[in-house]
């Protein structure tokens, strides 16, 4: 075998030359630890404390496992109503639930989130309107919530797009005196695409205070983490940005809360972006569309949900005397009214008018759109009459 | 002859070009173990081995880059562009090198890529899943740019464009991909630069490419209730274009309607009615006319028939060709 | 009135619009200390601060990214790309984002940014250094496509995109940079969508934008010896097109050449003769023809002349107009 | 202040809980040094031997002062004809020989080379011939060499771009069992680009025996490098890809070759690519037409001066016996021929054959080329016959 500089490097790493005195390493900060931050066992009972993420406060605990149920519930209804042919399409959160609602959770009202189109669960758990949020995957329009008034972008699509809005919208919010965080999830896929790396070097040189939140589910479709990098682990991009990171387990709810608000507060605090990669999996096929059987193993599906960030969340809490059967039954029939809700408004095919489709291309509509507006007017005038 | 749809055709022919010739490699996102989203490349990477037929990271610019650097090597990539906006990440590297390197290099290297793109819309796809996006490459030299409207020249068009010594976009109309008709395969139809009648017709010219083709030819049947016989040209390939046969078919005719599903402004369809002005113009009894998608971004599936050209849309235009010899009403006035 | 250049107009425009409105940012690749390579911001950073006027990190997809994030916060940003072949990595951006957001949220959100992009030939400048890549934006709903062609216009122009509450790709020719004429500025012109006549002629009309204005005009001038009256029309602005104007003019004069430097295939320019040939069917003596770059890369600096649309190129067009009502001979053959 | 997970992770590091045991750090074989790697001073005298980086066999050395000293008189050659009007516009690679031939020695005759616009100097030491290497600077075309002869990628002007391309040609070359390596070159700005992000990835993923340099001449035109990024230096980007990287003084010929060697073997090893930033400086400005003078001060430009690549070898191999007077005169006479042949030959206008546009575009013309060939060759027929 050839001898490689790494090889050398370890083995003189002790004969070095004692003119050069060791310079402090200048990435130890950025470097996220070796491995996941973990509160919580898998069977939810907890591991010791720490000093470095300290335990959120129970209230907020009870909260977040309150938006998992109700926002596990919704993502079940979504899924039937594909299966009625509701839906164009949809991508379920199941099984990221903890980063999807602790995300919401470590942010304020008024911070913005970019989320990609898995986000749903983190959608319904900021308060949005679940039509709102399905409208995309129904199909009446783009983006069914106003995304001013909610501080949250549209569901991105184009991979990793968001991360530079993210910067951007940070920095413009900072720069205009305001203490806004920018929150942008992304999916393990998508890091591999230039606008991750373009979009948190940005952050990094401008301080812009974003938090990027990588939901490590293992798949991009059928493609695994393997094929996607050969890095330690996606936090270690950080460190060529010059932004600290840190792992989680993805399916340990205190731990993302945890380490989500270390992280909100770092950005707020004006030191600029930080980068978490959660380990999660997502339990469901890509999307209703995806076959996942082509590539991945039953077994493997069935060892996480062993990890179920719900039931985790939920024995710890029973444990710790802050949830009994009382409070999870009305915890599950808040989702069940939700969810019956969902269904009811869902149950009409929503009407637009397709003259609509001319009014947002331009503020004003060009002498082009307006004439093509006519055409189609005319059209829709002629198609009544004939059905009149 | 069988049964088959547009999917198997081309996932025939990607075989058949793998088989045919060791240094055809097949990637991009979902190819491998998937068969692609679209079902494409199915069965490939088992009969071929995944240094075949294989996924990448999830990068566009990264598939077309590492194309043309194995194209450099001597090898044959067939990428995958998962849908026609996620090529857009890509748009430097298909203009920048991929289109210009024979070029560049005054033939010393060439880069022989196909650049599958799924493309168009009328599959209740959500946005950024149906956008027509030949124009941006028909509109950069050093690119072909080629789109099937049968079962058979899906099969032909992609062994031709992977057999071809110079870049390619082959573009698929994905509401055509389950679509099926008899085919016998290998079908090895009409070269690069020919276009074909598919239905002739004495009255006008219907001139068409991929997903719009159906459409002209729906068209023409429901036009010879009202009177008018029509002749329908499917282009197979946009670049190179086949001045050829459009012109001789609407010198015929003396009437001529372009039909693309892109959005019209600066598309493809306003070379061809450029085109065909000049070349015909003595022959044409009206302006050549156009029915395209409209000047907005692509709907949201509910919207999107509103925006497709559609027989009654190709029909009407048809009516607006001053049949009576009385000038366009719409223009007169303005 | 004082003499001077277009980019010492586009400065003037960008300072003004700084000093009118806080809201505008100025960023991109060495705009901030170096004032831009072409010098465009020059002095904007020491004036307004490197607040206001700043250099980002080397990627343009970041640069446009980066402006849609700013312009969400409600500030409205003036992004430079260096150069027109690097917009390309900016495509995605461009195309996905900045083109459709307002229509995806249903105007909820607006972007109002300006994309400027130096472009087109004639500096001598070498490989992606000189293409015309106005097409690809103009053939993207949602964008407005400005090009200036006058000195007093860049100015003009250039405020009412900053001002525009949509997004504007603002297509600067760079050979017209420092071609200097009498301007008085503050001027504030026709708005977005006005075409305007350049000169007035009655044989025939020359329909031209950016780079293209002044060879329109030269060889108009140049027509008069041959005894032709040429007018020439100046789009200001491709999208939206000024339909009105330029079809007043050719049904006046009932022959029309489109003049652009980009390649013509499926061009601006091929838009153009479609909608005359449609609008001014019974008025057109002769067809519409194009004098545009050839469809090649953009060649090399000693080459270049050869490629670009000259007044002998556009004088032999104007001379298959039919003046004799003679078919073209070229087009009859075939 | 606000106390960042840093603070408190330095803080609790030493509290850690024992219950979970210190994971080997994965990233560690991946870090480069947080010094560059230098083996001479910069004034020429030899620092202590290191085992990691053994010095380079003397014959080498002297031949890298042949090419360097070769390079630069072209470097000033080409300066020159611009100002005589012969090149359309030159980058230059004064100060940056050590990289540039260092590069090309540490590789063999058939490895590939993907070179930006500024790698002249590593061109013309790969032996290509100095007017192919201008062609695209003079203008008459843009590749004046032959890339598959050569095996020398055209200078790539849209940045980063070549990265992914390197990838993909180490990838076939291997996939068709040859051990050919690909050193791509970058800069420090170019870094930032989505293309760089992209093809190192595709590197590391596909182990692709890829060696990209980056010659971190501390500015991208005017932009300097702390607008470029936040990393303690560029090479710490290698991590996130899973890529080995160093840091070498690229002014130190000696280290440069010594550090590149071990790059190739790295890659021709099969243990894919590695990531070396050379710390360097760009002696003049950007290309003739940029006025550096905007941005950074004399000062600063006459430090670099005093660590000239080309003085510090020539100290040290006359100190070590390997240079005397004679030699160095014999290679400067070698220098000054090798730039009046240039001279001589770019002296005169080359012809171009207007109709050869029309020759590459496609293998084979279109109809439509075809036509405007046509319309081209008339043209020039009829001025030809205007001036008969
Ligand atoms: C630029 C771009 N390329 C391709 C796609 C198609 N696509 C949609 S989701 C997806 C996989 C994304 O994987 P990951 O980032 O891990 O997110 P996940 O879906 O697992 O949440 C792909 C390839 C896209 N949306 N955008
Ligand atoms: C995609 C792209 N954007 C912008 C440019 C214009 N440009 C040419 S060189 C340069 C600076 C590059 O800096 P660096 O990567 O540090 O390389 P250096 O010139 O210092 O060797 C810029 C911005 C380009 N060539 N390509
Ligand atoms: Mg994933
Ligand atoms: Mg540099």
């Amino acid at each position: 075998m050839t001898t490689t500089p790494q090889a050398v490097r370890r083995a003189s790493a002790r004969k070095r030359r004692p003119a050069t005195p060791a310079a402090p390493d200048p990435s130890a900060h950025l470097l996220p630890r070796t491995e996941p931050v973990r509160l919580l066992n898998p069977d939810g009972t907890p591991l010791p404390p720490r000093d470095d993420y300290p335990e959120p406060p129970v209230e907020a605990l009870r909260e977040m496992y309150r938006r998992m149920v109700v926002g596990r519930r919704f993502d079940a209804q979504a899924t039937a109503l594909t299966k009625q042919g509701r839906l164009a399409v949809y991508p379920s959160s199941r099984g990221q639930e903890a980063c999807q609602v602790g995300a919401v959770l470590a942010l304020r009202d008024d911070d913005w989130v970019f989320p990609t189109y898995r986000e749903s669960v983190a959608l319904t758990a900021r308060g949005i309107d679940p039509v709102e949020v399905l409208t995309l995957l129904r199909g009446d329009w783009h983006c069914g919530y106003d995304p001013a008034a909610r501080r949250t972008a549209p569901q991105c699509t184009p991979l990793a797009t968001q991360c530079v809005h993210a910067a951007g919208l940070a920095y413009g919010e900072s720069y205009q005196g305001r203490d806004t965080v920018a929150l942008a999830f992304i999916g393990d896929g998508a890091t591999s695409e230039g606008d991750f790396h373009e979009g948190v070097n940005f952050a990094a040189v401008f301080k812009a205070p974003v938090v990027y939140l990588v939901q490590n589910n293992k798949y991009a479709i059928s493609v695994p983490l393997s094929r996607q990098t050969a890095a330690p682990a996606l936090a270690y991009k950080g460190v060529g940005y010059g932004v600290p990171s840190e792992q989680v387990d993805g399916n340990d709810p205190v731990a993302v809360l945890a380490v989500l608000t270390r992280a909100v507060a770092h950005a707020r605090a004006g030191h600029g972006p930080f980068l978490v990669e959660a380990h999660t999996y997502r339990m469901e096929p890509h999307t209703n569309a995806d076959d996942a059987t082509r590539y991945r193993d039953a077994d493997e599906v069935e060892a996480w949900g062993e990890r179920d960030p719900v039931v985790r969340l939920e024995t710890y809490l029973r444990a710790r005397d802050v949830l009994d059967d009382a409070a999870v039954a009305a915890i599950g029939e808040e989702a069940e009214a939700y969810a019956a809700a969902l269904r009811e408004r869902m149950n009409t095919q929503p009407t637009v008018d397709p003259l609509s489709l001319f009014d947002h291309v331009y503020a004003e509509p060009t002498p082009q759109l307006a004439e093509q507006r006519e055409l189609v007017r005319a059209e829709l005038a002629a198609e009544q009459e004939g059905s009149a | 002859m069988a049964t088959m749809t547009m999917a198997k055709a081309l996932n025939a022919a990607l075989a058949d070009a793998m088989l045919a010739d060791d240094r055809v490699l097949v990637f991009g996102e979902d190819v491998g173990q998937l068969g692609g989203v679209f079902r494409i490349t199915d069965g490939l990477q088992a009969r071929f081995g995944d240094k075949r037929c294989f996924d990448t990271p999830l990068a566009e610019a990264g598939i077309v880059g590492f194309a043309v650097g194995l194209a450099m090597s001597g090898l044959r990539p067939v990428v995958e562009m998962q849908f026609d906006a996620f090529a857009y990440p890509a748009f430097e590297q298909i203009a920048s090198h991929v289109a210009k390197l024979r070029n560049r290099t005054r033939g010393a290297l060439s880069v022989p890529i196909v650049i599958r793109v799924p493309y168009a819309g009328g599959i209740g796809g959500v946005e950024h899943h149906c956008d027509s996006s030949e124009a941006y490459y028909a509109h950069t030299p050093g690119l072909k740019v080629v789109t099937p409207a049968t079962v058979e020249d899906a099969y032909s068009l992609l062994r031709e464009a992977i057999d071809d010594p110079d870049p390619v976009v082959f573009m698929e109309p994905k509401k055509l991909y389950f679509a099926s008709a008899e085919a016998e395969l290998p079908a090895r139809k009409e070269p690069f630069g020919r276009a074909v009648v598919r239905r002739a017709g004495t009255d006008a010219t219907l001139v068409a490419y991929g997903p719009a083709v159906p459409v002209a030819l729906a068209a023409a049947e429901a036009a010879g209730e009202e009177g008018w016989d029509l002749e329908v040209v499917d282009l197979r390939t946009v670049v190179p274009f086949d001045d050829a046969t459009v012109a001789a078919s609407v010198r015929r005719t003396g009437r001529c309607v372009v039909i693309q599903e892109a959005q019209g402004f600066a598309g493809v369809g306003a070379e061809i009615a450029a085109r065909v002005q000049e070349r015909c113009f003595h022959a044409l009894h009206a302006p050549v006319l156009r029915v395209s998608g409209l000047d907005i971004p692509y709907p949201a599936p509910m919207l999107e028939h509103t925006h497709l050209p559609s027989v009654d849309r190709v029909l009407d235009t048809v009516a607006r060709l001053q049949w009576d010899d009385q000038p366009d009403a719409r223009w007169v006035a303005a």
